[in-house]
């Protein structure tokens, strides 16, 4: 078809945005190759700010393309740029970071959940519960909120544990290393750490170099955190989870941006699960990860089908 | 950048209570608010640990050792004068871990090389900087944040955000320690040394300092001013390459977004250690009293159990109240 | 031509090319969509470009006005939503803690760098307590404000103008912005003329406070809610917009239109590179090269002229 | 102007002292200046001309003592609020306009009542009509930024803001070294300004080194000495001699007339050739002359940018740089006068890239004994020291340097008589040595010593002379030369 297809980005500093524009490079280059889009270019800001990915959406209206698909800086600072894309008859889809507008589709993963089910897991590892380390992402940012969230539900249920300390690990393996490093001299004995992605390897680290008993740390899916991990296990039978949404929701999104621009009939929420790593199931997913990168799972256009009729119902 | 008028924008000092007794000179420099608002936070810490002060302190001396890195190169050119500054030091770091480690590949031998790539890009930024400042007559605060985002789009073109493991034996220097002093905390010490040296002693410190007070008077005087500028710019940019490099060992793999933190951090411990922003007048001690406050306010906080927004509100409150208590610009020498 | 006309005509040319190149790539953004599509966003950065301009213009430098900015727009999007009089009252002590920052400084004699670098922390935390999540929501009024539509002329260009207009009024040709001014070219002559400098900047710092809170707003006004981290940017964006727009770091020479122009140029920038499709490794080092390109026009137009010592 | 029967005196010190730490800047001074007077006002530098002034003018609080402010009551404090309200104004030693501003800007920072509506014109008009008054046929655009002007014209601007008239009129105006950068026909309208205003009952004082100055216009003269008033003589009670006498120099045999004769070298190696065409040789003494901003600034900067690098440093410099405008091109304000005075020569007291600190202060305390820097340490910060002993240090810095040329821009600018004339020696004990001088003056008697003299014109050279052809009747007609040609 003719219709051309955007990508909003607002942060490329990271793996694992790395590895969503990858995916989307890989999946989408395909389908234009195909005709079954005329285009679909990815944008990136320079840095993380709702303001300046505003200003790229605005742009993108100019620009003429049939459908923008964004993962938001913010779920709400955007809302008057995707409301002005949409009244120039534009589609709008979000994931990951997505947007409140209703206009727009939102591909959500429930990150409250993801911190639920980390102190889930700790509690069937830890019955009599114990203290926890908390390491957050970056403050005012609504995913940090979200999986804190999530987690202090958790620790309701499970009232045998208590968050010790919380620190802000800004979702940078050196921050976290150094905020954790820094709080451990007054922390009690730790069972558990419970975090927001890719700061597992650092935790690690911090508690390695403190000489503290290694406590369950739940992991992030990011190469590094599997690879330790599994080292731990093969010395001394060590065994964690490890959560994180894939990278690769990016083709997801695409895809139902097609959908709707083929005239489909999608649900203007749509859930994806998270993508969860238990000992099991540890070296096929290690196996199938890029060095240094993140576990990830691309869509087909199949698999996109069946998520929205699976939301349909 | 000449200064118009610089003996309205100086007013003179009083001096003449000549024979002061060591203590109370020792109590003028500005660096002194830095370490007692260090020794401050530390003790506040160690009192909620169990352990005692002694792993407080090592981990302190270790993550204050890459503050104290960058800031040193910050702080020489903040020396230079209004308006000099370096905001690519964040992306130098970035950049110089990702090339080095992607070239060592994990393997041991490979560590000089990696060490000289490092320190090699750091050199490149540092050229490149200067060039635009230079040549194109472009502010140096503009010049550097638009070098850094070429430079971060070179780290990511290099490898893509892929972590990089380092070679084992890198690693564990970087993790080390030596008679119990952690190995970085070493390294830094080392440049610290470095650093005053050239700053009180050399030829080379001497001029920076002459033109970060009248870049004008300074040429006209016989100092070499682009050579000196150049120089700087380049050490500020190879020791971020440096801080890097190790920073990249010390945490398992070089980050995209590593160092960002930096950014803020090297302005931070400069002027907290007593330098004057306004150019030609620096102090090395402090940049390691601030930088040791710097990581321990923060754990400090942390083992308070403030939250994001109050330990941020306290951070500030307490560098306001520090740089309040030290006072103003002080005459030197 | 003399330095004063050359200060404010670099700046025009920039802009001009720039946008001709955005039209020649896009002519959609020809239009009285286009246009407002184009500039809306620099609305606020142009606030707030004024408000650096300010304290700029007393010798100083404001680190913290992108996190102010923050905090404005988050304490909008909900208490003045919420409890307009205590909102309001928020915001007009955040005004206030801006002039105490300029009375401490001066007063102190300290560094002004480090003092906002303080002072954006706790700005930064105070958003965070505010609104620990994004959200929150635009008042009515701020909303149909920013998006009204006159005839001929887009809100955007509408508002550019008028906030050059009276920020050149204020500084460049009230009797009290010239004290100002005097302050950073020679504060110790207007001392000894029997002014209190003290007065005068804490003047400049509220000045900027007030232009930063009108910043925050008008941030809000256009994004329909806030986050703490919102405005980060700004800092550097403001800065930049000011050297664009023929500022110096020294010595109170400042251009209100050109900063105003300048904070155009940047937000224009942005869209010109987006039109450009680049591929994605080297789009955020085509937003350093673009800076580059756009200051080193500077360059052509002054090197011919005058001498130029080591500076 | 009040009416000439009233004698009560503007201002009165009552045993005025001021110290700074140990420093007694002022030490026990009584001075009353009545309505009509002009009160010529001279020292050596440092005796506290200056700070006198300031206290004059509010800006400085006496540490023992009493001001008076017209038929006020003596107290020890004063404000610059109070000072301006009795009519007082001033123009200080360093010029103190904000560069940024217009001239007609710059006339609003002191008079504060000028607000409201057309404000602007009404400043345009005060300034216009005094600099029309005092300097006719003076070339300022009020319009123009004061940093575009040149250092006289600024001189001029300030002169004229400090006379004008608007609310209350100015009663005593003190001019600190007014004439240190205006040339001969500048200064000569200034003084009969002086004159005009005096006789309408305004009072004035005026500090300067240039005695004939003081002796011309002056009705009383003090002498201070080391913060004290040491002699007092109204008009014709001294002579240039006695004057000199009582400021404490012994003026050497022999010194007085400065006019050595002018020597020929035609022999000597040529050390330095302009494309402007200018040359000088080793050993000689080269003026450059002409109406002030005429263009010599700006060939001594460049050919002292020309023959150093700003890439490579270099134990023996080409050339050395002594500023006359200090603040803008000679002064490092945060520095002690030790590393002030030392920046140049440091490159040679430097082994392997670290500076020998006891050589360093070994030549800084050479160079304070043999051009009397009056301090009590060199480590003391530069601003410590008053206008014409940092100008001393400035002289000590290019001095004592390798430099096998030395180029001066107006560097008697604050200097103090007995100085002068050490300098004067210095450079001509130096010349003969083999050095050469290019040497910048507003002063037409320092050009009359050269060797050969340059005089600008527009930018360019309009005259070369030589030998006894070197006179002031000459300098000035070639000054002129060309705009009468046009
Ligand atoms: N700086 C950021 N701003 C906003 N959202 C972010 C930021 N960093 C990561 N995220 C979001 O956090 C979620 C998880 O990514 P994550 O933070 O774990 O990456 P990361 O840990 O920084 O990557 P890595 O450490 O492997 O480079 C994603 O939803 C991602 O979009
Ligand atoms: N702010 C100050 N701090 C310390 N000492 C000072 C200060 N101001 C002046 N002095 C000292 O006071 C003395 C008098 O200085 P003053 O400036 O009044 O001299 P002056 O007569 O004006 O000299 P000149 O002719 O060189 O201008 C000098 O010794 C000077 O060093
Ligand atoms: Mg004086
Ligand atoms: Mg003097």
């Amino acid at each position: 078809s003719d219709k051309s297809i955007a990508l909003s980005n607002n942060y490329a500093g990271n793996s694992w945005r790395q590895a969503m524009l990858e995916s989307w490079q890989k999946v989408t280059a395909q389908a234009v190759e195909e005709g079954v889009v005329s285009a679909a270019d990815a944008f990136t800001t320079a840095e993380n700010q709702a303001t300046e990915q505003a200003a790229q959406i605005q742009n993108m209206i100019l620009q003429g393309y049939d459908a923008i698909v964004i993962n938001s800086a913010s779920p709400t600072a955007l809302n008057g740029a995707v409301k002005e894309a949409c009244d120039a008859g534009i589609v709008v889809v979000s994931f990951d970071g997505i947007v409140t507008e209703p206009c727009a589709w939102r591909i959500a993963v429930d990150f409250q959940e993801m911190g639920r089910q980390q102190v889930e897991y700790l509690a069937s590892r830890l019955p009599e519960g114990g203290n926890l380390l908390e390491i957050r992402g970056l403050a005012g940012v609504f995913v940090d909120d979200e999986i804190h969230a999530g987690i202090a539900a958790g620790v309701q249920e499970h009232p045998d544990f208590k968050v010790a300390a919380a620190v802000n690990g800004d979702w940078a393996q050196d921050v976290a290393q150094k905020a954790v490093a820094g709080v451990l001299p007054s922390l009690p004995d730790i069972a558990g750490v419970v975090t927001q992605g890719g700061d597992g390897y650092g935790a690690a680290q911090a508690f390695a170099a403190s000489g503290r008993d290694m406590p369950i740390i739940v992991m992030g899916n990011r190469h590094d955190e599997m690879e330790w991990w599994k080292q731990a296990h093969e010395e001394n039978g060590y065994e964690t989870v490890s959560l994180s949404i894939a990278p690769g929701v990016s083709t997801l999104a695409f895809w139902v941006a097609q959908q709707v621009l083929d005239g489909a009939d999608v649900p203007k929420d749509l859930t994806v699960p998270f993508l969860k790593v238990t000992q099991e199931d540890l070296e096929e997913v290690l196996a199938s990860t890029q060095a240094g990168g993140v576990a990830n799972v691309e869509y087909t256009l199949d698999d996109a089908k069946a998520v929205i009729s699976d939301a349909a119902q | 950048m000449s200064r118009p008028d610089a003996s309205a924008a100086h007013p003179p000092h009083r001096h003449g209570d000549k024979p002061v007794t060591s203590l109370l000179s020792i109590l003028r420099k500005p660096w002194l608010w830095a370490f007692i608002a260090a020794g401050a936070a530390f003790v506040a810490t160690a009192a909620v640990t169990q352990a005692g002060g002694w792993g407080l302190g090592m981990t302190a001396l270790t993550f204050a050792a890459f503050s104290v890195l960058v800031g040193i190169g910050q702080m020489f050119v903040i020396t230079l004068g209004p308006g000099n500054v370096d905001l690519s030091i964040p992306a130098t770091m970035t950049l110089a871990g990702t090339l080095a480690l992607k070239a060592m590949a994990g393997d041991p031998a490979m560590i000089p090389v990696g060490l000289a790539i490092a320190l090699a890009s750091g050199l490149a930024v540092g050229v490149v900087n200067y060039g635009l400042i230079r040549l194109l007559s472009i502010p140096p605060i503009i010049a550097t944040l638009s070098a850094s985002f070429l430079i971060q789009s070179a780290a990511i073109w290099s490898n893509r955000g892929l972590r990089v493991k380092p070679p084992q034996a890198l690693a564990d220097f970087a993790t080390g320690r030596a008679l119990g002093v952690p190995n970085v905390a070493v390294v830094a010490l080392l440049v610290a040394v470095l650093a005053w040296v050239v700053l009180e002693r050399a030829l080379a410190g001497r001029r920076v300092l002459a033109i970060g007070q009248n870049m004008r008077a300074a040429r006209l005087a016989g100092v070499p001013v682009d050579a000196v500028r150049f120089a700087t710019y380049v050490s500020c940019a190879v020791l971020a390459g440096l801080a890097g490099f190790l920073l990249a060992s010390f945490s398992g793999g070089a980050a995209l977004n590593m160092g960002a933190e930096y950014l803020l951090m090297s302005i931070a411990v400069v002027v907290i250690g007593g330098s004057s922003i306004a150019g030609g007048n620096s102090n090395v001690p402090g940049i390691w009293g601030a930088s040791l406050f710097m990581f321990l306010i923060v754990s400090m906080l942390n083992s308070y159990g403030a939250g994001a927004g109050v330990r941020m509100i306290l951070t500030g409150v307490i560098i306001i109240a520090i740089v309040a208590a030290a006072g103003g610009r002080k005459v030197s020498r | 031509m003399n330095r004063d006309q050359l200060r404010i005509l670099l700046p025009v040319v920039s802009l001009a090319v720039l946008l001709g190149a955005v039209f020649w790539l896009q002519p959609r953004a020809m239009s009285y969509l286009g246009l407002n599509l184009l500039f809306n966003l620099a609305v606020p950065i142009a606030l707030a470009t004024i408000a650096q301009m300010l304290i700029i213009m007393v010798n100083d430098l404001d680190l913290s006005i992108g996190t102010f900015v923050s905090f404005v727009a988050c304490v909008t999007a909900t208490l003045v939503q919420t409890d307009p009089v205590l909102g309001y009252l928020v915001l007009a002590a955040g005004i206030a803690g801006y002039a105490a920052m300029g009375a401490l400084i001066h007063l102190r004699n300290l560094p002004a760098i480090v003092v906002t670098l303080g002072m954006s922390f706790v700005w930064g935390g105070l958003a965070v307590l505010i609104l620990p999540s994004p959200g929150g929501a635009s008042p009515e009024w701020l909303r149909s404000l920013m998006t009204v539509k006159p005839p001929l002329v887009p809100m955007a260009i509408v508002a550019s103008v008028v906030i050059a207009v009276a920020a050149h009024l204020l500084v460049r040709r009230s009797a009290f912005g010239v004290v100002l001014r005097g302050v950073g070219g020679n504060a110790a002559s207007v001392e000894r003329a029997g002014w209190s400098v003290l007065k005068a900047k804490a003047a400049a710092y509220a000045l900027a406070g007030f232009f930063g809170t009108l910043s925050g707003m008008a941030l809000v006004g256009l994004t329909t809610a806030a986050d703490a981290n919102i405005a980060l940017r700004y800092t550097l964006l403001s800065i930049a917009g000011v050297i664009l727009g023929g500022g110096e770091f020294t010595g109170g020479r400042v251009s209100p239109v050109g900063a105003v122009i300048g904070a155009l140029t940047l937000a224009l920038a942005g869209s010109f590179l987006s039109f450009m499709r680049l591929s994605p490794d080297w789009q955020i080092g085509a937003q350093g090269a673009i800076l580059i390109l756009v200051l080193a026009v500077r360059l052509l137009v002054s090197r011919g002229r005058g001498r130029r010592v080591a500076a | 102007m009040s009416d000439q029967t009233d004698t009560t005196p503007v201002v009165a010190l009552e045993n005025a002292r001021k110290l700074f730490g140990a420093v007694r800047a002022l030490d026990g001074v009584t001075l009353a200046i009545a309505p009509g007077e002009c009160l010529g006002l001279v020292g050596h530098n440092g005796a506290g001309k200056s700070t006198l002034v300031n206290l004059v003018n509010g800006g400085l609080n006496l540490t023992e003592g009493t001001i008076r402010l017209g038929a006020g009551t003596a107290s020890p404090e004063t404000s610059i609020a109070a000072a301006r309200a009795a009519g007082v104004r001033c123009v200080f030693q360093e010029l103190s306009l904000c560069p940024n501003l217009t001239v007609t800007e710059n006339v609003r920072i002191p008079h504060r009542g000028l607000t409201g509506r057309g404000w602007r014109r009404r400043a345009r008009a005060i300034v216009a009509e005094k600099l029309a008054e005092i300097f006719p046929g003076h070339a300022i655009d009020p319009g123009a930024a004061v940093g575009a002007l040149s250092i006289a014209e600024r001189q001029m601007v300030e002169i004229a803001i400090a006379f004008s008239v608007f609310d209350e009129p100015p009663r005593l105006v003190i001019l600190d070294e007014p004439t240190s950068s205006l040339d001969a026909g500048l200064a000569e309208q200034l003084l009969a300004h002086v004159r005009r205003f005096c006789a309408a009952g305004g009072a004035v004082i005026f500090i300067s080194h240039m005695l004939g100055e003081i002796l011309d216009i002056a009705s009383r003269i003090v002498v201070m000495k080391d913060g004290r008033i040491t002699e007092e003589r109204a008009r014709g009670g001294f002579d240039r001699q006695g004057l000199v006498d009582a400021m404490g120099h012994v003026a050497a045999e022999g010194a007085e007339d400065p006019r050595a004769a002018a020597r020929s070298l035609e022999g000597a190696e040529v050390v330095i050739s302009t494309p402007g065409g200018l040359t000088a040789r080793r050993g000689e003494i080269v003026g450059l002359a002409g109406l002030g901003g005429h263009g010599q600034a700006e060939a001594l900067e460049q050919i002292c940018l020309a023959r150093s690098s700003s890439w490579k440093g270099t134990r023996s410099p080409k050339v050395a740089f002594v500023a006359g405008d200090r603040a803008r091109d000679g002064l490092f304000p945060i520095w002690s006068i030790l590393r002030n005075a030392t920046l140049s020569r440091l490159p040679a007291l430097t082994r392997r890239g670290l500076v020998d600190r006891a050589a360093e202060e070994e030549m800084a305390a050479e160079w304070r004994r043999r051009i009397g820097i009056r301090t009590d340490d060199m480590d003391n910060p530069i601003l410590s020291l008053s206008g014409g002993n940092q100008q001393k240090v400035l002289f000590a810095r290019a001095l004592g340097t390798s430099a096998p040329v030395v180029l001066m821009d107006d560097p008697m600018r604050g200097v103090d008589v007995g100085t002068k004339r050490d300098v004067y020696d210095m450079i001509r004990a130096e010349a003969a040595g083999g050095r050469t001088f290019i040497w910048y003056s507003t002063e037409t008697e320092e050009v009359c010593q050269c060797d050969r003299v340059y005089v600008f014109r527009l930018g360019r050279i309009a005259a070369e002379l030589t030998g006894a052809e070197i006179t002031e009747e000459n300098i000035l007609a070639a000054s002129f030369e060309m705009e009468a040609a046009e």
